[in-house]
């Protein structure tokens, strides 16, 4: 497991640390807020980023992709983590190649990640039904029609899923609600009829969606691994999810740090800069504590999930929950020290506080990878 | 004590009398009553009930009743406020005169300043700011740079201020100003009282993080200001500054305890997004997370309790740090707990697929991270307790 | 409720404060322990306290008590808590006495009461089983015998209860552990037979026993309120127990912060007292802070118990918790920031932090008050 | 590589020849070696083992083979590590010589001085002490005032040294002293060693709040130490201090790293004491406060393991506060935690009641409370990595 960068991945992240800052700053971000923006993010830096291999960085080559692994993919989060860079990284790149790449018939893989790779093709992951992370609470019914299966139910917090060219949707095809067993993935084309989608504007100003499901038809072919079986499926590309979005906190955590210590450098009160009050010294201190501590966890998970280690999951966890921990405090602290200017809209700081809660609260907050790690070690 | 119960029950039956129906339910932010000159009331009940509650002096109770108020003595001032809320009686009338200038006016105004101000503010007719902060001086107030210069029977005022409350809606601002730039910089600021009626003074709204603010900020430029607007003499104004600074804080160290009646407890919403089993909050480290909060917020309130009782109606001292700093930091934890509770269903900023609840919650969320900030950051009122209630050295 | 003493009450704490600074400080505790005193605290010094009339000042007037209320021996088990005094206050002046004064019968009420008042009787309450505080998981068992009753079962954590002439034990006539229902509470002489008791040597070096109950044989008259109905009597007497340690818990936190303050004004370090780095400062207010709320909590806890409030439960659930989070934050504080010397057992800040675990441990945890608070406020 | 797997190779089978049964079994406290002149083996077997060793240099192994080590490579030495801890072979000796003293005399040392003291610690011959803390000086170390007056061929030596650990035990003393009084504090310390046969040394045994401690205080009156034992030049002992500072935090800082293998895990004892369900720790709050421990122990396990990895075996730099810092209140909270576990039987000091691993769990809770002191307090690592690794201003 490597908690150190070889050349090649070192290479990624400065490429990917150049990109954004240059070409997705923080106001990229608040322009795009500020014009309402459809999609909720640029198009064509999408397939900038295509074009540099991040698109197909989990695409095997046979697809078209680089198949470059998690550790390279984490380094591109989190460059755009540092820049709160608007992109379908997640929904498309890591979670909808994962899911194509680990579960997907060769007919689906062949259909789709070429496309994918290219940033042609964009996907979303329709999971979630409650206001809580909680992957084996699906109500949302696939029940058989024909020689396929119809669905109905609502989706929740569907990150891009507005702008989906297609939709990965966990249906119940056995089982009730909370039941590991029972549930099942299925592609859904994002024009599929039945199909309503409804933009959400979140307070982080990134993309989200509701979905209903009304009597959706499929054929067989929609579905994506295992009838009943898509629990499984699902594990391995959630912690994917998990420890990816992990790496874009801990860049927003990094970059709201290096933000808030270069004021307390430059910011003066009472004829001194207020970085030499000992108190905020002190917090700072501790803060990069939380960064270091986050940023061991983060790569430890990364690394796992390219060596496929068996506890991929805990790991995955651990990085979510100490990612969480470390943004949350740094966005609070970052804001705090900033004083009134922290608090306006037109200071960048609290678009870093935003950003940390709604990425907690995707695919499960501390208390949830708390829950899972104290399982996952036999407690 | 006969003439207390004598004075309650003459009161309860002018409320009764004279409080409109509409006037006795819980008050929506959008029928606050400010005053000014430009004040609108969109409830015509309003005022009615102002100019009622004034006519006896009652808007400010406790204020001699030469300057329109009610001369009230303490006790009989708290009987008013138990009569008040016993029916549900709405305050007539809020303002930064009232909370604010009055007092300071009272102690340091001379006559003049008194009965052309007072009065004013007691019958909601002018409306008050406060232009204390500026960009570069916000915990270091004292490092303020907006300048007063005498000249023949007028001040010039220079200056930019920031965070002043309402200044696009007041009438008045009362500023702090820098009288002496030689002096140290605690001794040459001054106390001033300018008519914002002036073409020199532009006021921008300050949009945060939460969304649009009452905050602004205030240009003043090449502003005359008579010379009889100085209050409690030249270079005296950081010992009034003080005094506001501690009325302010104890003002924002309640601003978690305004119960509107809609809403919903931490735990009644936690039953809600989290689930309940047994009648409990189903996560059981969620529940411990919410007592601890509620204990916490108890014992607050019961201190402010004991220091009210303590102090008999005194003026705020140092302790009022505590009551900012605790108060504010509780009312923080209380909004990062809601959302936990929320979860997605928090993150909402606008448009369909929230309820009004929702987003709410996560625009007061946001707005909770300046009460730490504003009126002296928790920083500032750790460094007061240290000092002057510990009498930790420097 | 009165958060504020009246001038009588404020007259006893001063008392208090007075005899307890003279004749009972810290030194006094470490003598007791560095001279493995039998007792644990000095008979003399009880009598003393009693003809103050505090050992009665839960006695009704008619068996000779002062019949003070709560709020009054608050006063003085604060005033203690301050030297960390060792005495029969909690065991037999508050829990022995209420448990007596609100479910003995006249007969009990008079064979014992007065005598308690005049410091002459010792008890000592025989609940606990476990490692936590757990008023229902009575396993000790009470079967008919003769006219009678016939005990069995392991008593832990008595406070006193190598020294007590009487002891209140808690068992079971009816129902299993953990029901609230079927526990019986018997007055059991500390000389009976079939009855062992070993005393243990705490951290706190206070007092506790193990009690052992082979075959007691006790009469029908041995029974203290309703059979079956040992936790509806026990209730109110263990929230005076928790209300009143809290107090003592108070005294104890506000006595290590007002050293640790001192010391923070007295210690120099590079060239200028610690107590001018914005660090300890900061943390000192907030501990300040801390003691402020645990004071009003403990004070409205007092007043309720002896208004007979109806949230009185709460109150004293409120008052011990967060006397116990001002207690634990302050001692560890006081160790740390009193630096090696703190870590010294020559110095006494050591003191406060072991009393503080061990009075955090007896009649709930913070743990078990947030628990018990959320319960009571329904949710 | 086919180089260290020779080298592999053959200290495997060297040590599978050479290291006895006896060494290969966990470790008790009492069978530790520490060496020095009044050395004592409760385990013959140990004496055997540390002459084996010493015999290959190998109880110092990256130190030079003229100075008693084994001269080999990081990589060599790292292969060394690997194939004890597989046969579970004991460390053969311990010594503030070898960690602390030894690094800085290869670094500062005159050729007399390595010559002297290296082969004698490398052998475990001399046991060291480290004279340091004064009672006046802590956190302010060079605030120390333990003088040393060169007079003809020697320094006199005076003063009170505080914390030397083992000093009781110790033949010899490394010291920070006092040799110009008049230099600012910082600029007037030297670095000098001290043989503590000299009647003019006494040591006093200091009981700490968990009981007996291997801490002295060192009093120092009148005792003649040659000009020769000098370490580094005159007035320039701080810059040595501050490398054995780093030195030392870096060991203190896995101080909750010890497994012994009879210990059980947090966990374990959460369900032994509070009880299980399904598997799980039964009491939901408690668990959650666990799994936050063990989700920041492994974290603050995988930095260390970075830092390593960054550092390929370079010496602790600033950073090392970090892990001083962190991994001391780590280890007070794991004890926090444990003694919430254990409830009233983490409440026994002796005698009976209490099985002997809640004794213990009661005393280590107790001395935890000094990781954060001992060895610069967690003030001075925040310091530290404000001013050094953060870059903020004084």
């Amino acid at each position: 497991m490597a908690l150190v960068l070889d050349s090649e991945t070192a290479l990624i992240r400065d490429t990917a640390l150049d990109f954004f800052e240059k070409r997705a700053p923080v106001s990229a971000l608040r322009k795009l807020r500020d014009d309402k923006d459809a999609l909720g993010f640029s198009l064509p830096l999408w397939r900038q980023m295509a074009e540099l291999g991040w698109a197909g960085f989990l695409v095997p080559e046979a697809y078209g992709g680089a198949d470059y692994g998690c550790l390279g993919l984490g380094q591109v989060m989190e460059a755009a983590g540092r820049t709160l860079a608007a992109s379908p990284l997640l929904a498309t790149a890591l979670i909808g190649a994962s899911a194509l790449a680990l579960a997907g018939s060769e007919q689906q893989k062949a259909a789709h990640l070429p496309a994918l790779a290219r940033g042609e093709r964009l996907l979303a992951l329709a999971l979630e039904e409650g206001a809580h992370h909680a992957p084996f609470a699906i109500a949302a019914t696939a029940r058989p029609s024909g020689g396929g299966f119809r669905l109905d139910g609502e989706k929740r917090f569907v990150l891009d899923g507005h702008v989906a060219d297609l939709l990965i949707v966990a249906a119940r095809t056995s089982g009730a609600p909370g039941e590991r067993r029972g549930i099942t993935l299925f592609l859904v084309p994002g024009d599929a009829r039945g199909l309503t989608r409804t933009r959400t504007l979140m307070v982080d100003s990134r993309n989200a969606a509701r979905l209903s499901l009304d009597g959706v038809e499929l054929g067989a072919d929609a579905v994506l691994g295992p009838v009943d079986g898509g629990a499984d499926a699902l594990d391995p590309v959630l912690d994917r999810a998990r420890a990816g979005l992990a790496a874009e906190m801990l860049g927003g955590a990094a970059a709201a740090f290096e933000r808030t210590v270069q004021y307390l450098k430059d910011r003066k009160q009472f004829g001194v800069p207020i970085g030499s009050f000992q108190a905020l010294k002190h917090r700072a201190a501790a803060m990069f504590c939380e960064i270091e501590l986050a940023r061991s966890a983060v790569l430890a998970a990364l690394s796992a999930l390219d060596a496929k280690s068996s506890d991929t999951g805990a790991l995955a966890s651990l990085a979510k929950a100490k990612a969480g921990d470390a943004f949350f405090l740094i966005s609070n602290e970052g804001v705090q020290m900033h004083g009134g200017i922290g608090m306006t809209d037109e200071h960048e700081i609290g678009f870093f506080l935003k950003r940390a809660r709604a990425a907690e609260a995707a695919f499960g907050d501390g208390a949830f990878h708390r829950d899972r790690y104290a399982s996952l070690m036999g407690y | 004590m006969a003439e207390l119960d004598a004075f309650r029950a003459e009161t309860r039956a002018w409320l009764e009398a004279n409080c409109p129906p509409s006037m006795r339910t819980p008050m929506p932010d959008d029928e606050i009553v400010w005053g000014g000159r430009r004040a609108r009331f969109k409830n015509p009940d309003s005022k009615l009930w102002l100019e009622r509650m004034a006519a006896r002096g009652w808007t400010v109770p406790t204020w001699p009743k030469r300057y329109g108020g009610g001369g009230l003595a303490p006790e009989e001032a708290r009987i008013l406020e138990e009569e008040m809320r016993r029916l549900n009686c709405r305050s007539p009338l809020q303002s930064f005169g009232i909370w604010m200038l009055g007092p300071v006016l009272l102690e340091y105004g001379s006559e003049a300043q008194k009965a052309a101000h007072l009065p004013a503010i007691a019958r909601g007719e002018i409306r008050w700011c406060q232009g204390y902060s500026e960009p570069e001086a916000g915990s270091d107030l004292a490092g303020l740079r907006t300048r007063a210069v005498p000249q023949g029977e007028h001040f010039l005022v220079n200056g930019h201020k920031i965070w002043t409350s309402y200044a696009d809606l007041a009438d008045w601002i009362f500023c702090l100003v820098r009288t002496d730039p030689l002096a140290k910089k605690h001794e040459g600021i001054s106390f001033l009282l300018i008519d914002m009626d002036d073409p020199g003074i532009r006021t921008r709204p300050i949009r945060l993080i939460s969304g649009a603010s009452p905050f602004c900020e205030t240009f003043i430029e090449n502003v005359r200001v008579p010379l009889d607007n100085l209050v409690g003499g030249l270079n005296n104004g950081w010992t009034i500054a003080k005094k506001l600074l501690e009325h302010e804080r104890k003002m924002i160290a309640s601003i978690g305890e305004r119960q509107r009646g809609a809403e919903r407890s931490l735990a009644q919403l936690a039953k809600t997004y989290c689930g309940a089993r047994d009648g409990k909050v189903a996560d059981a480290v969620l529940r411990d997370q919410i007592a601890r909060h509620e204990i916490d917020q108890r014992a607050f309130r019961l201190t402010q309790r004991r220091a009210a009782e303590e102090a008999k109606g005194g003026a705020p001292g140092p302790a009022s740090a505590m009551f900012k700093y605790y108060g504010t930091e509780l009312n923080k934890r209380k909004f990062e707990l809601l959302l936990q509770c929320l979860g997605t269903q928090a993150l909402g900023w606008e448009g369909d697929g929230f309820a009004a609840e929702e987003k709410r919650i996560t625009r007061e969320w946001l707005r909770s991270k300046a009460n730490s900030i504003e009126g002296g950051t928790s920083e500032i009122q750790l460094n007061v307790i240290a000092k002057r209630v510990l009498g930790l050295p420097d």
